[in-house]
Formats: structure tokens, sequence, C-alpha cells
């Protein structure tokens, strides 16, 4: 028979390497014309790091993402960074080319304060100018700003800065200390069917609800999420890499190593809390890991819900189910 | 290469055209006219509205890489080609733990077609490893599991590397291996890699006094979790190639998700200054954690620098199985002390983890494990007990949350556990005990942007959970 | 030996071994490199390209076997005056992420399409069970499919278009 | 992969020679799907590759007076293409369906999978319950057996050297039969069959079972027909017990193999509830017909 069942998880995650230093280095360069180029040593692995990165300059420059080139993953010619890892590439990189930004767009206000005849600090750049703040009448374009800048003064606006997330280190004999300097927090639910005679479980739906600061891409971060839960799905039913008595692993091959297919996927309904970081850029923290992460315990409260089992050892295949009603009813 | 074909009566080439469902072809005449690489791309680029918008920060923007994914157009390093390109394979371990006695390689090199072989002796420092370097780039003493590497051969194509590969003979001791994480943390285990024991990272995290609550609150509550060995399964598996120029600086392409780190790494292991090399990310096909370390880059710089040419290896499936990094399986017991009201008041956790052969990204995963351990929950007593040992097994290194999806199953498995005994909705206690703004982490942290009880409201809306209820 | 096929509406040959794959034969001797090695084994579908009409894992195909047949790869789909709907609707919903099962992925949909742009999701689904991804969770692939498949049913769309 | 040679010919007879001069080191290339995965792993001596796939002869699916003709390599998506199977053999585009996916499907053979001769191959089931029987071809000429008998061990099939799997029939009174397929294996999408089985059975006016047919896969050496059990149901009125008891007969005759994919006590689970539910589905169908 089919019963039905429901469980839910949440879970916290950090954002960057665990106390030690992991810095990102990251150069913004105004052209003439406005547009903006992006030097930084992280690497594009799926994710949409250098669209959201794009985002960002764009965003402390006034201008638009398209007006902006990211050049990645190159060590002759871009920045150190400690790369696409640890969920730190919206944050940590994210406040580096922020920093960058903010240099750059500081030098092209040193040139238009005396054009506009304003102090430095009256000034913001939007909608691709150069703008006194309240009277947006008094601009200039930033492409005539970066010109005069460049051709006139002869200082470019080019900016380049670095950012590292500050931690206390752990004491040694209690763990005590600070070794993050943000979270990330979610909640998935998930709707399952479990076939008492066979030990089948399918996942029907799974509701996801995360926080990740700032959404600087909502779409990017959605992606993200559906991929982790496919992720944890595996994990939570499918996936083991199984040994031969000799050390030998007996499925290392997508034969016999089950991971999800698209007939495996439940239907997915995903969401954002609203929040806003003061520490990371425009409020944003990241995205990346944390999305797979409640998933197996959230089937796993399905499960226990559906047919009364607590399945303490992963993956959840059908056998192990069966063998757990089993147990269940040999033990009432 | 006609001439291999067997000649058959009757059946010459028409025979391998023949195929009941073809469709006649008309245009055989054409292929006299040299047409280019049958591909048309549009000369119209995309102008999508979601990039166009000067308030960029919160945009759907399309990617820049969206449409050439979907052209095919994007470059994977097993899509780059240089001229005068050879192909390297490595030869892994037969056992999964035993000495090496000996390598003998001249079978492979005498073969037609192979350039060079390399072995581990032949790299200047046959170590690496992001925390600990104790694994070696190809095994020249031990092997400690199954995938570790043994030899290279580069060859003019993959087909001869491979064949070569199997003239390659490796002579070994066989050791008593350890595949148990239990075992293995027991005192009289023998030590996979010396020292005095198979505990090669651990992590202690202590915060009120557990013991005296667990002796005043309402219920304890104590099970054990374990979870397995996964792998990340990236679509393109793990590719590189090496140039080494004539100026003695090498340049390298690589699917490694951490270009900065991977230099320093390949500037020990060849031991040449870091401004001799140069190394290229491309777009990375999935990384999920398991392309961040080196793997076979030195393998082949040394195979370009002994042959002059530029050297691409790709991992083949199994590869990638065998020999990346995969998820470390946990062995985690939970005691956790609670009242009658559902308010958490200690837990204390020990951990076990299979670290596999080397060290690889243990450091990070036993860490984050340990921290996020007890769960985002304001628990003022709090032991947790973390331990990685050797095994011989695959290595386990950096996966997609470092130990929270492990221990999230644990504490969050414990935590319906724990409702259902008090008879309260898995909502509700989660509610009672979850992080706010300014909560107290397990380390003392003070914490901030805190949404969680935002997260579990809305999640539980959307779902309809307090309508779903029995 | 020397194959002889149409790809992509061009005639080509190339020489080649016999125990060439039609995905090597693609990859490195007529240099279209859309298709992508995952597995060669046909267990990720990575390599999938369309020949006489019918998707195939070309890791499993010889390209022997594909001699004097009509092969579409990714590379066919577009054309100078634009991309073809499925790609652009994958492009529009962020639908590839690292982008490697990309090519295979279209051409199965491709594939679907052309013979039931009106497919239902569970249909849609059915079709793409070859073609593994490990990024997205397959949603957004769905829903670009489905929209693709709205633009491919309308009245507008060119029926005689076979690229 | 290793190098070896490659031919097409375009006759059976021509097939045969190829085959019989050339002995082991020849092997037939049919989709390919398992062969050229084997070649990829291990080459052992094989030095010629002879594609019968597109020989006229053993292709194409044919009704006749007698029943239907259905060429060795005809591809799965040709068989769930077939309105012939449609309407009369619906369970078997059922098990067609379940095999691989749509790339496979589009290139593995009816006869591959025979050939190959897997345990779990998702074809054989739903085609044993027809009473289908094999046609061999070899320099001897054609003989015909029961599908049964042509599954002789793991891999091992009754083809003699120079033999080849030339089509499979099935008999005119099998046609509409009412009968079903069901597969469980370790996910949905590509699956290899932990268990698979077929059931085909009519009901007579009174409700009593007639001709009752079982084939079980992935519980034995070879795809299985569970004759005792067939035995025990021809005449019974369908109950609850009769069902139950059909499905342990059925579990007694299989001979489930502990390995990594599931213990041999978990797959007499499977094979006990399958039978239940694909004896169940197909009386289902009777009921409606």
């Amino acid at each position: 028979m089919i019963k039905k069942g429901r469980g839910m998880a949440c879970m916290w995650y950090p954002i960057g390497f665990t106390v030690m230093a992991n810095p990102s280095a990251a150069t913004v360069k105004v052209n003439t014309d406005g547009t903006a180029t992006v030097l930084t040593g992280t690497v594009e692995t799926g994710q949409g790091a250098l669209t959201v990165l794009g985002q960002i300059v764009a965003e402390a420059l006034g201008i638009a993402t398209d007006d902006v080139h990211v050049v990645s993953a190159d060590t002759d010619t871009t920045p150190m960074d400690y790369g696409a890892i640890a969920s730190r590439t919206t944050y940590v990189t994210g406040n580096a080319v922020l920093s960058a930004a903010e240099k750059a767009r500081q030098i092209l206000f040193e040139g238009a304060g005396p054009l506009l005849g304003v102090p430095v600090d009256q000034l913001k750049a939007v909608d691709r100018k150069i703008e006194v703040l309240g009277f947006p009448s008094k601009s200039l374009g930033i492409d005539e700003v970066s010109q005069h800048c460049e051709a006139v003064i002869g200082t470019p606006s080019i900016g380049s800065a670095s950012y590292n997330p500050p931690t206390v280190e752990m004491d040694p004999e209690t763990g005590q200390g600070k070794p993050f300097n943000t979270y990330v927090y979610a909640t998935q639910i998930a709707d399952v069917e479990v076939d008492d005679e066979t030990g089948e479980v399918e996942v029907k739906r799974m509701v996801a609800v995360h926080d990740c600061g700032t959404p600087i891409n909502p779409m990017l971060v959605e992606g993200q999420i559906e991929g982790g839960i496919s992720m944890g799905v595996g994990f939570a039913l499918q996936e083991e890499i199984l040994f031969a008595d000799d050390g030998r692993q007996i499925n290392p091959n997508l034969t016999n190593y089950i991971m999800p297919t698209s007939l495996d996927m439940p239907e997915l309904e995903v969401g954002l809390v609203d929040n806003y970081d003061p520490t990371g850029p425009f409020g944003a923290k990241g995205a990346g890991e944390p999305t797979a992460v409640p998933t197996a315990a959230a089937i796993c409260n399905a499960i226990y819900d559906a047919v009364g089992v607590r399945i303490t050892t992963l993956p959840a295949t059908a056998e192990r189910v069966f063998g757990a009603l089993q147990e269940l009813k040999k033990a009432s | 290469m006609n001439t291999r074909m067997k000649n058959l009566n009757k059946a010459d080439k028409t025979a391998i055209t023949a195929k009941e469902t073809s469709t006649p072809i008309d245009k055989k005449d054409s292929h006299k006219v040299p047409t280019d690489n049958p591909v048309t791309y549009p000369r119209e680029f995309p102008q999508h509205e979601s990039r166009m918008n000067t308030q960029a920060v919160g945009q759907r923007a399309t990617r820049p890489d969206g449409r050439l994914h979907g052209l095919g157009q994007t470059q994977y390093i097993d899509d780059i080609k240089f001229p005068h390109m050879i192909h390297a394979k490595i030869l892994r371990s037969e056992y999964a733990y035993a000495k090496i006695i000996s390598i003998d390689t001249s079978a492979a090199e005498a073969m037609p077609g192979v350039f060079a072989t390399l072995t581990g002796k032949e790299i200047p420092t046959n170590s690496f490893g992001p925390t600990l370097q104790d694994q070696p780039v190809l095994a020249d003493t031990i092997v400690r599991h199954r995938g570790d590497g043994v030899a290279a051969v580069a060859a003019v194509s993959e087909q001869v590397a491979e064949e070569a590969l199997s003239k390659i003979k490796v002579k070994y001791e066989p050791l008593e291996p350890l595949f148990d994480v239990v075992e293995s943390f027991g005192d009289d285990s023998p030590r996979i890699h010396g020292g005095d024991t198979n505990v090669y990272a651990s992590k202690v995290i202590k915060k009120g006094d557990v013991e005296k609550s667990f002796a005043e609150c309402d219920h304890v509550f104590e099970e054990r979790f374990t979870t397995q060995m996964v792998e990340h399964v990236p679509l393109e598996p793990h590719a590189s190639i090496a140039s080494w120029d004539g100026n003695g600086r090498v340049s390298i392409w690589s699917s490694l998700g951490r270009i900065t780190l991977g230099r320093q790494d390949i500037a020990r292991t060849l031991d040449i200054p870091q401004s001799k090399i140069r190394l290229v990310g491309t777009i990375v096909g999935g990384n999920f954690g398991g392309k961040n370390e080196i793997t076979n880059e030195p393998i082949l710089a040394l195979l370009s620098r002994k042959t002059g040419r530029p050297v691409k290896a790709v991992y083949t499936r199994g590869d990638e199985f065998v020999s990346s990094t995969i998820r470390h399986p946990f062995v985690m017991d939970y005691k956790t002390g609670v009242m009658n009201d559902g308010t958490l008041v200690a837990r204390k956790i020990h951990i076990l983890l299979d670290g596999g052969a080397y060290c690889s990204w243990t450091g990070t995963t036993i860490g984050k494990g340990s921290i996020l351990s007890p769960g985002p929950y304001n628990i003022p007593n709090i032991y947790v007990e973390a331990y990685a040992v050797y095994t011989n097994k695959t290595v386990t290194g950096a996966m997609r949350g470092f130990g929270a999806p492990q221990v999230c199953f644990a504490y969050e498995s414990q935590m319906d556990t724990i409702a259902e005994k008090l008879g309260m909705n898995p909502l509700e206690i989660r509610l009672k005990n979850a992080f706010s703004d300014g909560s107290s982490s397990p380390t003392s942290q003070r914490l901030q942007s805190v949404a969680l009880k935002e997260s579990l409201n809305q999640a539980s809306e959307r779902f309809g959970w307090q309508e779903s209820e029995a | 030996m020397l194959v002889e096929l149409t790809v992509n509406g061009e005639w080509k040959s190339a020489d080649c071994p016999p125990e060439t794959t039609l995905l090597k034969f693609l990859r490195e001797h007529l240099m279209l490199t859309g298709a992508k090695l995952g597995c060669d084994v046909g267990d990720c579908g990575t390599c999938t390209v369309i020949v006489d009409g019918e998707s195939y894992n070309s890791c499993l195909m010889l390209a022997a076997r594909a001699a004097g047949r009509d092969v579409t790869t990714i590379e066919g789909l577009a054309d100078s005056q634009g991309v073809h709907p499925i790609q652009e609707a994958f492009e529009e919903l962020g639908s590839l992420q690292c982008g490697f099962c990309g090519p295979g992925m279209i051409m199965s949909a491709k594939n679907l399409l052309d013979k039931n742009p009106t497919a239902s999701r569970h249909e849609i689904k059915d079709a793409l069970s070859g073609n593994l991804c490990r990024c997205t969770g397959y949603t957004k692939i769905i829903e670009a499919i489905e929209g693709a498949g709205r633009v491919m049913s309308s009245d507008k769309y060119p029926q005689s278009n076979t690229f | 992969m290793r190098p070896f040679e490659y031919i097409a010919p375009s006759s059976a007879e021509e097939a045969v020679a190829l085959l019989v001069e050339n002995g082991e080191t020849a092997r037939l290339l049919a989709g390919g799907t398992d062969l050229v995965v084997d070649l990829k792993h291990n080459a052992g001596n094989t030095n010629l590759l002879i594609d019968v796939s597109g020989i006229p002869q053993f292709r194409g699916i044919e009704e006749t007076s007698k029943g239907v003709r259905l060429g060795s390599m005809t591809t799965f998506s040709e068989i769930m293409a077939s309105s012939l199977f449609q309407e009369k053999m619906p369970a078997v585009i059922d098990g067609a369906h379940t095999v691989g996916a749509v790339q496979t499907r589009n290139l593995g053979t009816i006869g591959g999978n025979f050939v190959t001769c897997v345990p779990s191959a998702d074809s054989a089931p739903s085609i044993m319950v027809l009473d289908a029987t094999v046609i061999v071809t070899g320099l001897a000429g054609s003989r015909e057996m029961p599908v049964a008998d042509f599954f002789v061990g793991p891999r091992k099939t009754a083809l003699k050297p120079g033999e080849l799997l030339e089509s499979i029939f099935i008999p005119k009174a099998s046609l509409g039969k009412p009968s079903a397929f069901l597969k469980h294996g370790l996910r949905k999408g590509q699956a290899l069959a932990l268990v698979n089985g077929a059931a085909a059975l009519w009901l007579d006016k009174d409700g009593k079972i007639l001709e009752p047919r079982l084939a079980l896969g992935a519980v034995a050496p070879v795809p299985l027909r569970a004759v005792k059990t067939e035995a025990f149901l021809a005449g019974k009125s369908v109950t609850d017990d009769v069902i139950n008891e059909a499905a342990e007969l059925a579990v007694s005759e299989s001979r489930p193999i502990d390995d990594f994919r599931a213990s041999a006590n978990y797959r007499r689970q499977i094979i006990k509830v399958f039978t239940q539910r694909v004896l169940k589905e197909s009386i289902r169908i009777a009921r409606e017909s």
C-alpha cells in the first residue's frame, strides 16, 4: 500500500573558510565609454559566479549588468582568489569586487566633483550618470566623466581591492571563537509516498525556503536550490559508493552508481526569505552548498511520518526502508 | 585505412553505408567542394531586458555563458586542442594497501607511439594536500587505496596510452588493509601513515556543562546516525592540458575550481617558482567541491617537459570515481537533553569521519561538521568531539556542504524523534529552539541576519503544513 | 575507413579507424566539439546527437554506422537568423549552470519536441531520463522545454524547419 | 577502444559466412548498447565486428495469418511505435519502454537484448508470456524454439557457433491476450531491474483463469517462465488467496542472488509483491476487455 508522509528539516550554514584566512582580490576598470571590466581570480564552475559579480559591479557603478565584462581565472592576468569553494564567491569575492568598484567610482567622483561644482561626498552613480545627490538634473554621463578622468586629469578610473572575512581563532580546548563572519539558514519540507510492501520511497514535492541575504540574482539562487535538492535526494535515497572486500569500488560508473534522473526528481517549490546582511555586498551572503544540506533529513522525517520507521543510515534505499518496516513489525 | 576493412565480395564501401532506414544521398558530388565545418551561429546577439537595467542587483539577469552553453560553443578543457598535442593516461594501484617493490615502464616506453612515461620518483616534491601534504602525486613507495596513481604514460593517442599502461609492470608487497572507520579509530589498528594513531584531525567544542544538564533535564535521547560515501559526479570529468615552453615556463589549462592555491600547489610539487606557471581555469563542467585540488596537473607538466609537447589528460568516468575525492561518511552519536516543554538544554555529539587514504579537505570538513553539528538551535550546554581517521578507501575531501549534510541528517532526524516523544508538532519544537538575531552559536559567536524562523514559517505556509496535519 | 555522411545539412567525409565512435568522429575528425564525452558508455547523455530524426548516444554508435545518414549536432540548431526556440528558452530561464549536459539535453529536447511539441511534463521528464544533470535538478530545463514546446507548436513556427 | 575491423554485410548468408570464417574473434554488432561498452572495457580477442543491424531479413514487424514476426534487429523504439504492438501487445511496449532511456531504445534492438542474455533483460518477460518462439539461422538452415529455451545461462544462449538470431515469432493466439508488465529498479529513470515480470491470461465467462503465463526477470540466472505458478493458476477462480499462493509459488520457483544491488531475501519479497501486482493488473485488464 502507498502511505503518504511529510517531513521538514531546517539548517544553518556558514559562508567562507573555517577561521583560516580566505581572501579574494579584484580589479575594476571603468572604460572611457562608461562600461567596465572586472578582473577576478575565481572560476566559473556553473553556479553563475561571473554573472553575480558583474551585477554587483554594475550596481556599484550605476550601470547595467550588460555593461560589465568579467575576466576570470588566469593566474597571469587576474588577481589572487581562494576560489569557487565554501559558498564564498558572492560574499567574499563579491565584497572584493564591490570595494574595487567603489575605488574606481571614487576616482570618477573626484573627477566629476569640480565639473559639477559640488564636494565628492555629494555624488552618486546612477543610471549611467554621476549625479548630485538630491539634484537629479545636475549630472554628467559616466562615459564623459571616465574620459575626463583618464584623458584630461590623467587618473584612469581603476580600483583594486581585496576582502577577507574577519574571524576569531577557535580556542583549541573549547572550540570557542568566531570561525565565520556570517551564516545562512533554510527550511525544506518533503512530501513523500512510501510503498510499504517494497519500501520504495517517492518524493512527490519539496518546498524549500532559503535565506541568502539579498539575492543578487534570484534566478541563479533558485537554480542553486533546485540543483542542491537533487543532490540531496540522491544522498537521501540512492547514492552510495560500494566497496568489495579487496577495497575495489564495486560501482564506479553511472550505470550502478544511482543518481537522480529527471524521472526521480520531485516537483520543487522554491522561495527566498527577505533578508539583508550588512556585512555582505548589497546585503548578500551565499547560496551554493547549503541548498543540499537539509534535503535528506526532510525526506527521512517524511518517511517516518508515512510508515513509522526512523532511518538512521543513509541512503534510505527501498531495501533498507523495507528492512526497517520488517523490524517494526517484529517489535510490535 | 581502407586496408583495415576486410574485403568482402560485393560488399565494399557501400556495405558500410547500407542501412535500411538511411535516407538516400543525393549530395554525393558536393563533397568534392571543401566546406567549412557545418556550424552556423546567429549574427544577432542577445539583448535581454534583465541585463539592461541600471538597477542591476536583484535582476534575474541572464548569464553571459548561457547562450554559449546552448549553442555548444562553451569550451571546456577537452574541447581545446593544440598542435602536436599528445595524451596521457595514469595507471592505478592494484591493491588497496601495498608496498611498491618496483615499477618497470620499459615495455611501455618501447611501444610505438609512446613518448614518455613518468613515475613518482621523478616528481621533485611528490606530495600535496590542502591541509596536510600526505598525498603523493604518483605513489612511489606505498599505495594506500585503489585509486592511487603509480605511473603515467604520454602517447600519440589515448588509445595507445591505454594500451601502454597494460605493459607497465608493478611489483607490490600487499599489506593488510583497513576499511572500517571504527576499527581504524581503535587503539590496536595498524597505522596507515605510520605514527602512533590513524587519527589525523580532531575537533572539540565545549560550551556549558552537558553532563550536569543531562542529570537535570526531563528527557534524554540517544541515537546513532551513519552516512555513506558519495561521489560528486560532475558531468565533465577532470581534465587538464600542460604545455612547457622553451623558457621553462609551463602553461596549464585545468578544470580546477581554485587556481590561486592550485598554482601554489603545482609550484611546490614541481619545485619551480610560481611566476614560471600560468594556470588557466576555463568554464568548469561541474565542481561541487570535487575539483578543488590539483590532481594530474604536475604529472602532465612533467610529461610535457619530457616530451616538449602539450599533454592532455581527461579522466575516464572510472578515474573520476576512484581517484578523485568523495564525501566523508560520518558515524554520529547524538545525545540530547530536553525539558518537557521541548526546550533543548544539552547536546553531546561524537563524530567519526572516514577520511579515506589521505587528508585532503578533511580539516575544513571536520571543522564545519563539528561547529554545525548541534544544529541552528539555542542550546546552552554543548560538547562535540570529532575525529577523522585514515582508511584504505577512496580519498574523502571537499563536497558541497563540508560535513553539513551529514550532521543535519542527524540533528534534524533527532528533532523529530524528540517532537514525537513530547507530543509536539515538528514545526513548533523547531520554532521554540531556533536561533534568532543575537543568538549565541555553539562557539559563542553572536549571530546576525538570522532568518531561520522566517524560513520555517514561510516554508510551512507554502507547503500547507498546518492544513495538512492529520 | 572513409566515412561519408551529412552533418548539419552538409556532406562531409573523413578517414578514421573502424573502432571510431560517432562522438570521436564528430569531435576529433570534424572538430565539432558540441557533443561531450561524459561517461563514454551511454549512461549520461552528454553526447546525444540526432541521426535520421532519432536521438542517439554518439559514444555508443560507431561512426561507420552513421555513414550515409543525416546527422544533426548541437552546432546545427541555430542559424544565422537566430537560435532555436529550445536554445532561447534555456538561455532565458538560466536552465543550464555548468552547461556540460546542455548540448545533449537540448538535442534530446529537440528530438522530443520535433515529434510532440505539446509534450506533457511527464513526457518531458521521460524523454530526458537518459540525460543526467548534476547542477540544476532538471527543474529549469523542464520549464524551458515546456516553453519551447509552446513556441514550436504555435502557428507562427515554421513547420518545415528540419534543423 | 582497441582496434578492430568492421563489416556490414547485406544478407544473413554473408553474415553467417563471416561468422563461421572468423570464429571467436568476430562478434555480431546489433544496436551496440552492450557490445560497444564491452569492447571499451575489454576487447579480448575481438578483431572483427559484423554489423547485422541493417540486414533486411532481420528487420521489420509483420503480421501474417499465423501470428507476428518481429525481426531481431527491430529497435525498442520501433516496437513502441508499432500500432500492432500498441493494440495487441501493450505489455511488450511497457517492457520496451523501461529499457534504458530514449537514446538507448533508439539504438538497442530486441535481438541484441536477447543475445546479450542478462537475467534482467527487460524485453524478455512480456514476450515470454505470449508463448513466443525465436527463429535462429545458420549454415544448417533455420530452427525454432521457445524463448525460454533460448536463454541458457547468464550471457549464454542456445545459439551454436555460426548461428544468428533471426526473428521472434508471436503466435496469433496470443495477440490481444490480456497481459501486464511491471519493473522494480533502484530508480525511475534508466534503471536496471531488480525484478521485472509479466503476466498474461484469459478469464472465462465464470471468471476462471485460462492459459495463465508468468515470466520473471532478474530472479534467476536467466529470464524465467514460472511454470509451476502457471499450472497452479490454471482453472482457478480469482481470489486474494489464490493470488497470494501463486506469489509464494513464484518465489519458490525463483533463484534470486545476493549482490550489491539487493539481497536475495529482499528480491524474494519483491518477487512476491510483483507477482501479486502483475497478476492483479492482468486480471484487471482481462476483466475490462
